[in-house]
């Protein structure tokens, strides 16, 4: 550790936050929860650069002629995808709060491996320059899905550079995966069963899971690709020989389960709120824990539904589709817990409450349009139109960033110590809400009308719709600097919080002071009750 | 902990890392975590017999006439100092469990010794394919010109995963070169060898990737024609 | 809503969406209104409320709301999995077209010898079977009006079929990403009732047909030689569209595919009664074009063959 | 420690059963036993395999859960092959008889 030595000066108990104030403690810091913040500037940071892409391409989108050069926007959207998906979203919830805050809910000092944790930190800014050297270098224009033979032989951007930063930082998200696992099943506090965990760390599991699992062959599918891409040997190259749909199963293994990865983490927090804001236990505790589980296993066994029309044998699709429904069943599950944990509850809505009322909405919507997508007769029209984009953007952005911010909203006191400012807050959640329905939900419509997907231009009679999605693009713009501005602000500046603000349960908030000292707890916690138990009393007639 | 009955020595509380209860819970840790980091290791080298799988049943026929050019017995050769490192492995563990510092160099030099043989065969071969222009790329030849591009996708994957079991088995080298370093301070007792034991299981990893690489690089197809 | 359905597939594609719609809506519907009432009823009305008692779970609700909807969902799966196999088989008795996908275009071909660039004249009310080719990257040929797409895989060949039912001009995009003018790579269908599509086959530069092009190839690469001077590879009188005999006890259906595999890697399916490593290997040698003149050939010395069928 | 001490015979006796079972495979891989080369040579490499990692990497000893790990690593392979193959066995299949 960099130092223990309480500061005298200062008024304030000791925490992870004040006992040293050098940028050494920071950067060599093996404080979970430190690293956890890195984590959280850093992916913020990325965060900002894909928006910013993302604008972009919202703004080419207002003509149907477009406002760029094609090779211009190809590489927005490209960009926009890689840096959203790999340096975004695959770490969001899992590095940042789940870092924070799996050590703390299980009892423990620490992630099992610090050390371990502070390099995939390291791991992941080292994948992140090469993407920014990447963009700095001109950009990559193959779509973040690298499809050969496009990627290998005909693109000629900066494949490789992209390639490696993917690959690179696909090891940090493994070394924390590892973390995890090891940490779930070794460090809980005594008393702390299986059948206590909180369901965030259920899902953070489960999630860890698919990280360790399935990193690895995306890892060695890029790896073959950048080969590929040098040595022209023809392993995805059909003029050589080689079958370019090979590249789409060994990517699609890794990067179907890859949106539970995203998904999975921002299921955990929501729960976690809910039943904060009911002052209930989650309904269905077992089954919404398992349904993790389940979708960390079965989300291994339906890659197949993104090759419906790329020439899979037909009977093969029959297969993946058939699973594709079956892994909609623990989703649905979770949707149908979280409403029946409202049920006779105490409701307030602070705003991690709103944006998980807001998570539930959007994501139901974007989990039944994923039926749409694995019913092949349906896909054949859908697939690469804006039907898919909405689709996962709704479970991406509505669902996963609704839940990252309402997580982050939910355990701001947590790890600062201060409060942040209610009004401004349920204010930016309104406008997140509203805007990012108008950008999303037109396309939609634009997707069964036929608007296929990484088009630079257009024809006209799409073009109303383009617009209502910048528009509501803009405000989901606004809507993202307002938290941005007013957290950064209530860093420094808000209200000092008590150690419990919201009388949540759960170790993080009862038995380690806010914000933690560096080893989380002062007495070693002990578990003597399930999860979630705001009541001892049982409803009557109740279960 | 099942056997109490092993000494426990002095310096074993000292390894203990702040965030651990006691050493037992350490190990614990370290040993899942290891299996763990070979679970990501299966899906690593899993992509690739994914890609092997797929074309050996596309190119059944190309598939044989490779076979033809691989080089069986330095292949087995490898396969059994491969094998017999393992077992020098295993024996170092076992000389660290009863806390035998001069077996456990010993074993563990064996070790290295007979994975530099391992990799110096492995350039022999290397260096064979070499010759034979086998290397895929622009100087690529192949003496059957019907299987060219097809021959030349299998000599592709035969590099890609003999590379990728040959930079583990460097790795794996420089981690036994620690270890010696590590034993010839005394860092390690009857009480704590677990990085011994870690890189015995990675190590043993490593040779059973080899153990599939043979058959399904070397053997499979000799007679097919 | 809904573009315009000018195939046979569309309504059906139509009707399994409405479907799909009108129970996604009714399930939110379902949530939203139980978000609401909850969210209303239970509201914490003072912060000395009490405590709500806990509710810990029902297996019977968590059974009826998994296998409810896994039922509806199971119609999906029947209804969507029926519509693909019949949206991607063609059936016997089609009028075939030949498209040879390129960044950034679409080169369509015609047996009788048309030749067209990002537009397909196609008649209504007879089954069309496209066969898909690819000289680069992966395109996607789609028409949504159809409400079908298919990838079309370089190296491959992809078959696409339907049947259009509503005279006009509809839109055709590539629906892969394939590079720069990926939005460029679009052009039109027009479907034309039989008399308008006769009249406009006629009054086309029809020129050379493409199995009379086919069959200079077929000399100039020598297949004449072997496949029909002196008889050492298997004669090809008759055999698309009939079953085949492999080497290795297979059967496999001679079809556009199965030709296009036998002509560049001769060596991947063998017929019975002959030997591997006789003919060259054409991968490499002959253009996505050439293949289908070459193809389009050999189809035509099947004069049996199921598509004169009725 | 969790493990107790393997007697040295029974490490030997391990690498003497691999060595033969690798002579075994070379010698067998010469003869043409048709696709039984593949199955035979498969199942040896599979054998082998297993011993390794029952004796050598001590998962006879080990906790319940490594040894759930460990499958679920081969269990995980096993679907990217299955998976992955059940594409490209099925793809020449002609389509099925209507049965609708």
């Amino acid at each position: 550790m960099s130092t223990t030595l309480p500061r005298p000066e200062t008024t304030e108990r000791p925490n992870y936050l004040n006992v040293d104030y050098s940028w050494k403690s920071w950067l060599f810091t093996t404080d979970h929860k430190r690293i956890a913040l890195l984590y959280l500037f850093s992916i913020t940071a990325f965060f900002l650069v894909g928006a910013v892409f993302a604008g972009l391409m919202r703004l080419n989108l207002l003509f149907p002629d477009g406002l760029f050069e094609h090779d211009t926007y190809n590489k927005f959207f490209t960009m926009h995808g890689v840096i959203m998906v790999f340096f975004f979203l695959v770490p969001s919830i899992p590095a940042t709060l789940g870092n924070f805050l799996l050590p703390i809910m299980i009892g423990a000092r620490d992630l099992a491996f610090p050390r371990i944790n502070l390099l995939s930190w390291y791991i992941y800014i080292a994948g992140g320059l090469f993407a920014v050297l990447a963009i700095l270098k001109g950009g990559v224009d193959t779509g973040w899905t690298f499809y050969a033979p496009f990627s290998t032989t005909y693109s000629n951007t900066h494949v490789i550079l992209a390639a490696i930063g993917v690959f690179v930082s696909g090891f940090s998200s493994i070394l924390t995966g590892l973390n995890f696992i090891v940490t779930v099943h070794k460090m809980r506090a005594p008393g702390m069963t299986w059948s206590r965990l909180p369901l965030f760390v259920w899902a953070h599991y489960a999630t860890s899971l698919i990280q360790v699992l399935g990193t690895p062959v995306v890892a060695i599918t890029i790896v073959l690709l950048m080969l590929e891409r040098i040595l022209h040997a023809g392993i995805f190259d059909p003029n050589l020989g080689g079958d370019p749909v090979l590249f789409q199963h060994l990517f699609w293994f890794y990067s179907h389960p890859a949106v539970y990865i995203m998904i999975l983490p921002g299921m955990g927090v929501v729960s976690e709120i809910i039943a904060c804001y009911s002052r209930k236990g989650i309904f269905g505790y077992g089954f919404v824990a398992f349904s993790s589980v389940a979708i960390a296993v079965l989300g291994f066994m339906v890659w197949g539904h993104h090759l419906f029309v790329a020439g899979q044998s037909m009977y093969a699709s029959m297969v993946f589709s058939f699973i594709s429904f079956l892994v909609a069943v623990p989703s649905a599950i979770k949707v149908f817990n979280w409403t029946a944990t409202m049920y006779k509850g105490s409701i307030t809505f602070d705003t991690p409450m709103l944006y998980a009322l807001g998570f539930i909405g959007l994501f139901t919507i974007g989990g039944l349009t994923g039926l749409f997508l694995a019913t092949m007769a349906i896909d054949v029209h859908l697939t690469d139109t804006y039907f898919v984009i909405a689709h996962f953007h709704y479970v991406m952005v509505g669902g996963m960033v609704l839940a990252f911010l309402g997580g982050v909203h939910f355990w701001f006191p947590k790890m600062t110590g201060r409060l942040y400012p209610e009004m401004w807050a349920r204010l930016a959640a309104a406008i997140i809400f509203v805007g990012f329905n108008l950008t999303f939900f037109p396309q939609f419509i634009l997707g069964y009308l036929g608007m296929p997907r990484r088009y630079a231009t257009y024809a006209q009679e799409f073009q109303v719709l383009h617009v209502l999605s910048t528009a509501g693009a803009s405000i989901l713009g606004v809507g993202y600097l307002l938290p941005l501005i007013y957290l950064s602000w209530a860093w420094r500046k808000g209200e000092r919080s008590s150690q419990n603000p919201w009388q949540a349960k759960g170790l993080e908030w009862e038995q380690s002071p806010t914000p933690p000292p560096t080893f989380n707890f002062d007495v070693p916690p002990v578990v003597t009750e399930r999860p979630y138990n705001y009541s001892e009393e049982v409803e009557v007639g109740g279960y | 902990m099942a056997d109490t009955d092993l000494s426990v020595a002095s310096h074993a509380s000292t390894a203990l890392k702040h965030h651990f209860d006691d050493s037992e819970q350490q190990l614990e840790s370290s040993t899942l975590g290891m299996w763990v980091f070979l679970l990501t290791e299966i899906m690593f080298f899993g992509g690739m017999f994914g890609a092997y799988t797929v074309y050996r049943n596309l190119y059944p026929a190309a598939f044989a006439s490779t076979s033809h050019y691989m080089n069986v017995t330095l292949g087995a050769t490898n396969t059994a100092v491969l094998i017999f490192s393992s077992l020098t492995m295993a024996l170092a563990v076992r000389s660290a469990q009863l806390g035998q510092k001069r077996a456990l160099l010993s074993f563990l030099t064996f070790t290295l010794i007979l994975g530099l043989v391992f990799l110096s065969i492995k350039y022999v071969e290397y260096h064979e394919k070499w010759v034979d222009h086998h290397i895929p790329g622009p100087g690529f030849h192949y003496a059957e010109p019907q299987y060219f591009h097809q021959a030349q996708i299998l000599f592709f994957l035969y590099f890609a995963m003999t590379g990728l079991h040959a930079l583990h088995m460097i790795v794996g080298a420089g981690l036994l070169i620690t270890l010696i370093a590590m034993a010839a301070r005394n860092r390690f007792s009857a009480g704590w060898y677990t990085p011994v034991e870690m890189i015995g299981l990675y190590w043993h990893f490593v040779d059973i990737v080899w153990i599939f690489l043979f058959p399904l690089l070397y053997l499979i197809g000799r007679t097919m024609r | 809503m809904f573009p315009a359905a000018a195939s046979t597939a569309a309504p059906q594609v139509d009707a399994l969406y409405i479907y799909l719609v009108v129970l996604s809506v009714v399930m939110t519907t379902l949530i939203f209104i139980a978000i609401g009432f909850f969210a209303y009823k239970y509201r914490r009305r003072s912060p000395e409320d009490p405590m709500p008692r806990a509710i810990h779970g029902s297996l019977p609700m968590e059974v009826t709301w998994s296998v409810i909807p896994f039922l509806f969902m199971l119609v999906m799966f029947a209804w969507g999995t029926k519509l693909y196999f019949e949206n991607y088989t063609p059936p016997r008795n089609t009028l075939d077209i030949y498209v040879v996908g390129k960044q950034w275009m679409w080169k369509v071909q015609y047996p009788d010898g048309q030749r067209e660039i990002n537009e397909l004249h196609v008649p209504t009310g007879r089954p069309v079977k496209l066969t898909l080719a690819s000289e680069d990257v992966i395109h996607s040929f789609y028409i949504p009006a159809f409400r079908l797409k298919h990838d079309v895989v370089p190296g491959s060949y992809q078959t696409f079929w339907f049947q259009a039912t509503e005279p006009g001009r509809y839109h055709l995009f590539c629906a892969e990403y394939c590079g720069t003018n990926h939005s460029r790579m679009i052009g039109w269908v027009d479907v034309m009732d039989p008399v308008s599509y006769q009249n406009w086959l006629a009054g086309g530069a029809a020129g050379v047909s493409m199995s009379q092009l086919g069959e200079k190839l077929f000399e100039k690469y020598g297949c004449i030689t072997c496949h029909v001077t002196n008889r050492s590879g298997p004669p090809l009188d008759n055999v698309f569209g009939h079953p085949v005999q492999l080497a290795d006890g297979r059967t496999v259906l001679a079809d556009e595919p199965f030709l296009r595999e036998s002509i560049l890697n001769p060596n991947a399916k063998v017929v019975k009664g002959y030997k591997a490593n006789v003919m060259p290997v054409y991968q490499g040698q002959i253009d996505e074009e050439g293949l289908l003149q070459l193809i389009v050939y050999i189809k035509s010395l099947s004069q049996t063959h199921p598509q004169a069928r009725p | 420690m969790t493990h107790q001490v393997v007697p040295v015979r029974t490490y030997v006796a391990v690498f003497a059963a691999l060595i033969a079972l690798t002579i075994a495979t070379v010698l067998i891989s010469g003869i043409d036993l048709g696709e039984y080369n593949f199955i035979i040579a498969l199942t040896i490499a599979v054998t082998k395999g297993s011993l390794v990692v029952w004796f050598f990497m001590h998962v006879n000893q080990s906790s319940s859960l490594t040894r759930l790990f460990v499958g679920a690593g081969f269990f995980w392979m096993l679907i990217l092959l299955m998976f992955v193959l059940s594409d490209y066995l099925s793809r020449g299949w002609l389509p099925g008889p209507r049965w609708w």
